[in-house]
């Protein structure tokens, strides 16, 4: 259909996909992060988020997963981080800014960091017998179809995640409504 | 060099830069459309205000250069020059990255739109997606804007704006859906969401998707067009701005260049939403009728229209040097406004050389480079062309109606459109499996 | 008020019968050195005027009421401890519905200093009557806001420019003038020059005011 | 909502917010303010005094729920010039042009309450060739005055080009004013007595001319906003305000017609020539912003009627009644009042026998009728307030004089 989507293309791309756009991009998640538990101020924790969003969407794209990638620029660093940041507006920022961080959670969270780091070493020292064997390594321009059928099933068949998916979909349906009766005393 | 040049354009297949992996073609195009797009929102600056002028019987900017053509360039001047002035309660560093997070989502949704098969940065396969999500990152900047303003009405304009463009994404989402279920009734059943697939399917199943399923393409693009305007903050959904309500809205604290880079942000915004506009409905950088008349007399007949605007628009420019008044004061103008119609009549011949040419190589069998870069102009121009008149109808629309309110605007985006959205692509998708 | 065009004017009263505001004429201090001109004898003079309403009225107040006509226009002049009283009759039983205006005059030679007028007006009656009382200056007076709430503002003006207090009033302080303002401008006694001079003299060091 | 509300101003809120138990009579019962949405603070925000919809130096202090108003403050008086002082220190005719700075886009109307005061309080008549002659020049001041309010409130809405097209059309009037008087804005049209200036050559039929001109004009404004959609949204059912608190607020002019109460001065005690000529006066029922939008475009179409009733009967004869060369009415004291385009203007005057006024009282229309916009805007939303101020029609400089 496209003549621009021929399979050479994912050759092409690879000088993208370089072990410095990695780093670049992890460090910039990684400092996003550290920047959002950080920060004092809640606008600038949220930005950082954004940072931090935006340079896991570029991971993603990396990866060969176009249509998550977009999906997360979409729906987080487009849709939630707006709504973040409109909550964040309407609190009252100079008081949450004088209160002492971390009260009295600081073991809890470094029991958590400690348990995280021990995961990643594990990962690391056993390598990819982790992993399922079977890569998602698929070419670029057939990404969001894969998606499709892993969704939706091809003609006549279910795929593997329609079930989960129906069933999320209705977890938001309820959540969002539940959202509208509490807020809402009268409909 | 020469050699590389000759190669890509004498490759048989027209992919996008992106798409043949040329880094050094692909900085090229990021190039020209950046220069384009500037110098396409200082015209439609001029063009704004001149149009507005006349529609309410003024003459609008007259003094700057010939019918004040040159008062962009002044005005862009004149911004540059201004003292920056940054509030002193504001946050500094977030006051700073505003406009910045404005104009990067502006402009980033350009590599995706296709000026022609082969005319953009790159082909995206997930090109729609990307489009819609990068250019819902230019509320980012307003909102934050008006927080780091630290000051009433910015605030207020930044709340309006978030609320008002999360509320506008959802149906302008369900709309484009619509338009991507359409790609997928070809025979193979796979639809698309690149950016160049919309027009090349547009191009096989022989419509624009405005007339696809009449009325329901029709109906999707209305309020793609309804959602695009609240989108960029354009009246009659202008709340955000709503300079007799909130002075300025979210730029009240600006000035300078980083108010203009706000102004540059919106107008490219304005012109990146037309596009997807006349991407997914309205058959992209394809003449009229392409299928129905595709004899090669009507391809050269058609070809012909880019020369012949440009000799319009001389013509215009001629009439001008005309009725100006002889006196010596308007002398310099005359001579100006000559000159801006002469280069104009050039550009025209140049087009009309090129077109003829491209003709006369289109009896060869095999395709030149100057046929191709004849397609190539005639692509641009179509896709501009329609680009203009969506320019146009925002200039009409900000003449002619009154501002709507918040909580109508926020009730006509989730009780109006959202059902009517969704309605069209449950009746469309209906629709489709039963023609398929 | 149709009555009023057609009102003919009256014959040349004795000087006795002038309205207060002839015999409490002041040369006023800002005025120009003009000498006051005595008072012409030609020109109209209040007549007494009789309805059923002032009838009502004087039976049920007595010598606390006093009612004129001048040059077609009726007025009541009341003790100043009937004014709620009577200002809300006429408004509840009479229909004087709309209050048009409420305002004061500064006769700084008399001992009750102040004039205070509300100009009232009937929609069913199309009627105009000005109620009319005197105070001394520092005496407060009941506000009518109660009444007519458009008296909010137009006592606050009175208060504003005569420094005449209004009991009960929601909201009392300056409203065309700053709150920091000296001084009460529309009365006789206050001189324009005055918060010029104090002006010139703090912010530009001049001693002379000038 | 963010905290760095300045709360000076948060006492005057409360101040006049409260006073609701004091406002007795009709139904004027304000509602108390609704519970706050969410547990966001309140945001008070200051409107003005330079602010581009607050028609000059309005400031009003908002106290807002998110959008939502839920009290309102004027600050009055940043125009404030002491006119009633100045006029105790001029005489009757020195004071004459300084009413023409009150509500200076209505000059003309000013002009003739103070000169008919005044004359009466002479008891003095102008003839009747004078009296014609003001009626034209007022309504068509009435009519400039409409044009004005039309272009600025449609402005407010968000609607550019009503502006342009009345200002184009109010340019005609302003050129017959130039041309009779020489001024534009600040007229000073009328003396007392009766005019001092004979029409000029070809006034009459200057004059017809506008009126054919300007009828088609008045309709094209309507095919631009009265049947626009976005317009009604913005304007029905804004501002609502009912008769009986207009009469108890005090509000007169076209709000209090649009409120259903039929009432205008030149019908109910006609001044000037006002008596001879048939025309009507137009009432809405709502009382809201759109029905004081129709009335006025109704009347402008009225005061077409009255001029070319005037045009076309003006009597010969003088223009100047006899008045000795210095005026010095008799003691006494005068309260006149006319109908301004915003509403009635009075003139309370206290002669005492001086050339010079003892006390000059204005009654100003927008001042009155200002006091009616916390009434009219609570529970509305900011972009209302401003369609409020602007239905309300106030002029800054008669508002503070």
């Amino acid at each position: 259909m496209n003549p621009g989507l021929n399979p050479g293309m994912v050759r092409d791309m690879a000088p993208v996909a370089t072990p410095f756009f990695f780093y670049l991009l992890a460090g910039l998640a990684v400092a996003g992060g550290v920047l959002v538990i950080t920060r004092r101020n809640a606008v600038h924790s949220a930005l950082a988020l954004i940072v931090t969003l935006l340079a896991v969407a570029g991971l993603y794209l990396m990866l060969f997963a176009p249509f998550v990638a977009g999906v997360q620029i979409i729906v987080y660093a487009g849709g939630i981080m707006v709504l973040f940041l409109f909550v964040i507006m309407l609190v009252n920022i100079e008081r949450s800014s004088k209160d002492r961080r971390f009260n009295r959670m600081w073991p809890v969270g470094l029991a958590a960091a400690c348990a995280l780091l021990a995961l990643f070493v594990s990962a690391f020292v056993k390598g990819k017998a982790l992993f399922p064997d079977r890569m998602m390594s698929l070419p670029e321009s057939s990404n969001t179809q894969q998606i499709a059928t892993m969704l939706y099933g091809e003609a006549g068949k279910m795929g593997p995640y329609t079930f989960a998916f129906e069933i999320a979909s209705l977890l938001l349906l309820v959540a969002i409504l539940g959202a509208v009766i509490m807020t809402k005393k009268k409909i | 060099m020469p050699n590389f040049i000759m190669s890509y354009l004498n490759s048989k297949d027209a992919i996008t830069p992106g798409a043949a992996g040329s880094q050094f073609w692909a900085l090229i195009y990021v190039f020209v459309i950046f220069t384009g797009v500037s110098v396409a929102v200082m015209a439609m600056n001029w063009l704004e205000r001149k149009a507005l002028a006349h529609f309410q019987i003024r003459l609008g900017p007259m003094r700057v250069g010939p019918h004040g053509l040159l008062q962009p360039i002044a005005d862009a001047i004149k911004l540059m020059l201004k003292e920056d002035i940054i509030p002193a309660e504001a946050d500094q560093f977030v006051f700073w990255v505003a406009p910045m997070i404005g104009l990067l989502a502006a402009f980033a949704v350009y590599t995706v739109i296709p000026f022609g098969p082969s005319q953009a940065v790159s082909d995206m396969n997930i090109g729609i997606l990307f489009m819609l999500g990068v250019s819902s990152l230019g509320v980012l900047g307003i909102v934050v804007a008006g927080w780091a303003s630290n000051s009433h009405y910015p605030l207020i304009g930044a709340l309006r704006s978030s609320a008002q463009m999360v509320s506008y994404e959802v149906a302008m989402g369900l709309a484009v859906v619509s338009a991507i279920l359409m790609t997928s009734m070809n025979a193979s059943g796979t639809g698309t969401l690149s950016m160049i697939g919309f027009v090349r399917a547009q191009q096989e199943q022989g419509v624009w998707f405005i007339f696809k399923f009449f009325p329901l393409g029709l109906i999707a693009f209305v309020i793609f067009a309804i959602a695009m305007v609240a989108e960029t903050n354009r009246a009659p959904f202008d709340m955000a701005e709503a300079e007799s309500e909130l002075t300025a809205g979210y730029h009240t604290e600006y000035s300078g260049l980083r108010w203009s880079l706000f102004m540059l942000a919106e107008y490219a915004a304005m012109i990146a939403v037309s596009s997807i506009a006349v991407t997914l409905w309205l058959g992209g950088w394809m003449r009229p009728f392409p299928n129905l008349l595709n004899a090669r007399t009507w391809d050269f007949i058609f070809s012909l229209f880019p020369a012949l605007t440009f000799f319009g628009l001389a013509a215009i420019g001629i009439v001008g040097v005309v009725r100006m008044s002889s006196h010596s004061f308007f002398r310099i103008q005359r001579i100006g406004l000559a000159v801006f119609a002469a280069v104009l009549g050039f550009i025209a011949l140049l087009l009309l050389v090129i077109a003829v040419a491209g003709r006369s190589a289109d009896a060869n069998v095999a395709a030149s480079s100057a046929s191709r870069f004849r397609e190539g102009i005639d692509y641009v121009y179509w896709f501009v062309l329609k680009v203009a008149v969506f320019m146009y109808l925002f200039i009409w629309y900000r003449a002619t109606w009154p501002r709507y309110r918040f909580d109508r605007l926020m009730r006509v985006g989730w009780k109006v459109l959202l059902p009517i959205s969704l309605g069209v692509l449950i009746v469309t998708a209906i629709v489709g499996v039963i023609v398929s | 008020m149709a009555e009023e065009i057609n009102s003919p004017a009256p014959p040349p009263p004795p000087e006795g019968e002038k309205k207060p505001a002839a015999e409490d004429r002041v040369a006023a201090s800002t005025a120009p050195a003009k000498p006051a001109a005595p008072a012409k004898s030609e020109g109209p003079v209040p007549v007494p005027w009789t309805s059923p309403l002032v009838e009502k009225y004087r039976s049920q107040y007595g010598s606390g009421l006093d009612a004129l006509t001048y040059l077609g226009q009726n007025y009541l002049t009341v003790d100043r401890s009937l004014i709620p009283d009577i200002l809300r009759l006429l408004r509840d039983e009479e229909q004087f519905d709309y209050c048009v205006d409420i305002t004061a005059v500064h006769y700084p030679k008399r001992e009750k200093q102040f004039d205070v007028l509300w100009n009232l007006y009937s929609f069913p009656r199309n009627e105009r009557v000005r109620v009319k009382t005197q105070i001394a200056d520092g005496a407060s007076i009941p506000s009518s806001v109660s009444i007519w709430p458009t008296a909010n503002w137009l006592e606050r003006e009175v208060y504003d420019m005569f420094g005449i207090k209004f009991d009960g009033h929601p909201d009392l302080k300056r409203i065309l003038l700053p709150d920091g303002w000296k001084g009460h401008p529309l009365r006789k006694d206050y001189s324009i020059l005055q918060q010029d001079n104090e002006w010139v003299q703090i912010n530009l060091g001049i001693e002379s005011g000038q | 909502m963010n905290a760095r509300a300045n709360d000076r101003t948060d006492d005057h809120i409360s101040d006049s917010t409260n006073d609701v138990a004091n406002r007795a009579p009709s139904n004027l019962d304000l509602d108390a303010p609704a519970t706050p949405y969410l547990d966001s603070n309140e945001l008070i925000i200051n409107m003005g005094p330079q602010h581009p919809a607050t028609h000059g130096v309005l400031r009003v202090i908002l106290k807002l729920d998110g959008e939502k108003v839920l009290g309102t403050e004027c600050v009055i008086g940043y125009l404030h010039r002491g006119v009633e002082k100045i006029a105790e220190n001029r005489t009757y005719t020195m004071f004459n042009p300084y009413v023409d700075r009150m509500d200076y886009v209505a000059a003309v109307s000013n002009g003739l309450g103070y000169c008919e005061a005044v004359e009466k309080l002479m008891n003095v008549e102008a003839p009747a060739r004078a009296k014609y002659i003001r009626v034209i020049l007022t309504e068509l001041n009435r009519i400039a005055s409409h044009q004005l309010w039309l272009g600025t409130h449609a402005l407010d809405i968000g609607a550019m080009t009503p502006l342009f097209y009345t200002f184009r059309d109010r340019e005609e009037i302003l050129k017959i004013f130039e041309k009779y008087c020489g001024a534009r804005l600040t007229t000073h049209a009328f003396r007392i007595g009766g005019c001092q200036y004979e029409t000029y050559a070809g006034f009459e039929k200057e004059v017809k001319n506008f009126l054919t001109y300007v009828a088609p004009k008045i309709d094209e404004y309507e095919e631009l906003l009265t049947t626009n959609r976005i317009w009604l949204e913005r304007t029905k059912n804004v501002g609502v305000i009912s008769g009986a608190d207009c009469i108890a607020l005090g509000v007169t002019g076209p709000v209090l017609r649009a409120s259903g109460v039929k009432w205008d001065l030149r019908k109910a005690q006609p001044y000037a020539a006002y008596s001879e000529f048939d025309f009507e006066i137009p009432v809405g029922t709502n009382g809201d912003t759109y029905d004081r939008y129709l009335v006025r475009m109704a009347e402008m179409r009225q005061s077409l009627r009255i001029i070319e009733q005037a045009v076309n009967r003006i009597p010969e004869g003088p223009i100047m009644a006899k008045v000795p060369k210095v005026i010095k009415p008799p003691v006494g004291e005068i309260y006149h009042s006319i109908e301004a385009p915003k509403g009635e203007l009075g003139y309370f005057i206290v002669s005492d026998g001086t050339t010079q006024p003892y006390r000059l009282r204005v009654r100003p229309p927008s001042f009155v009728n200002l006091q009616a916009l916390d009434r009219m805007v609570r529970g509305l939303l900011v972009a209302d307030v401003i369609a409020v101020i602007g239905t309300i029609d106030i002029v800054l400089g008669e508002v503070d004089r």
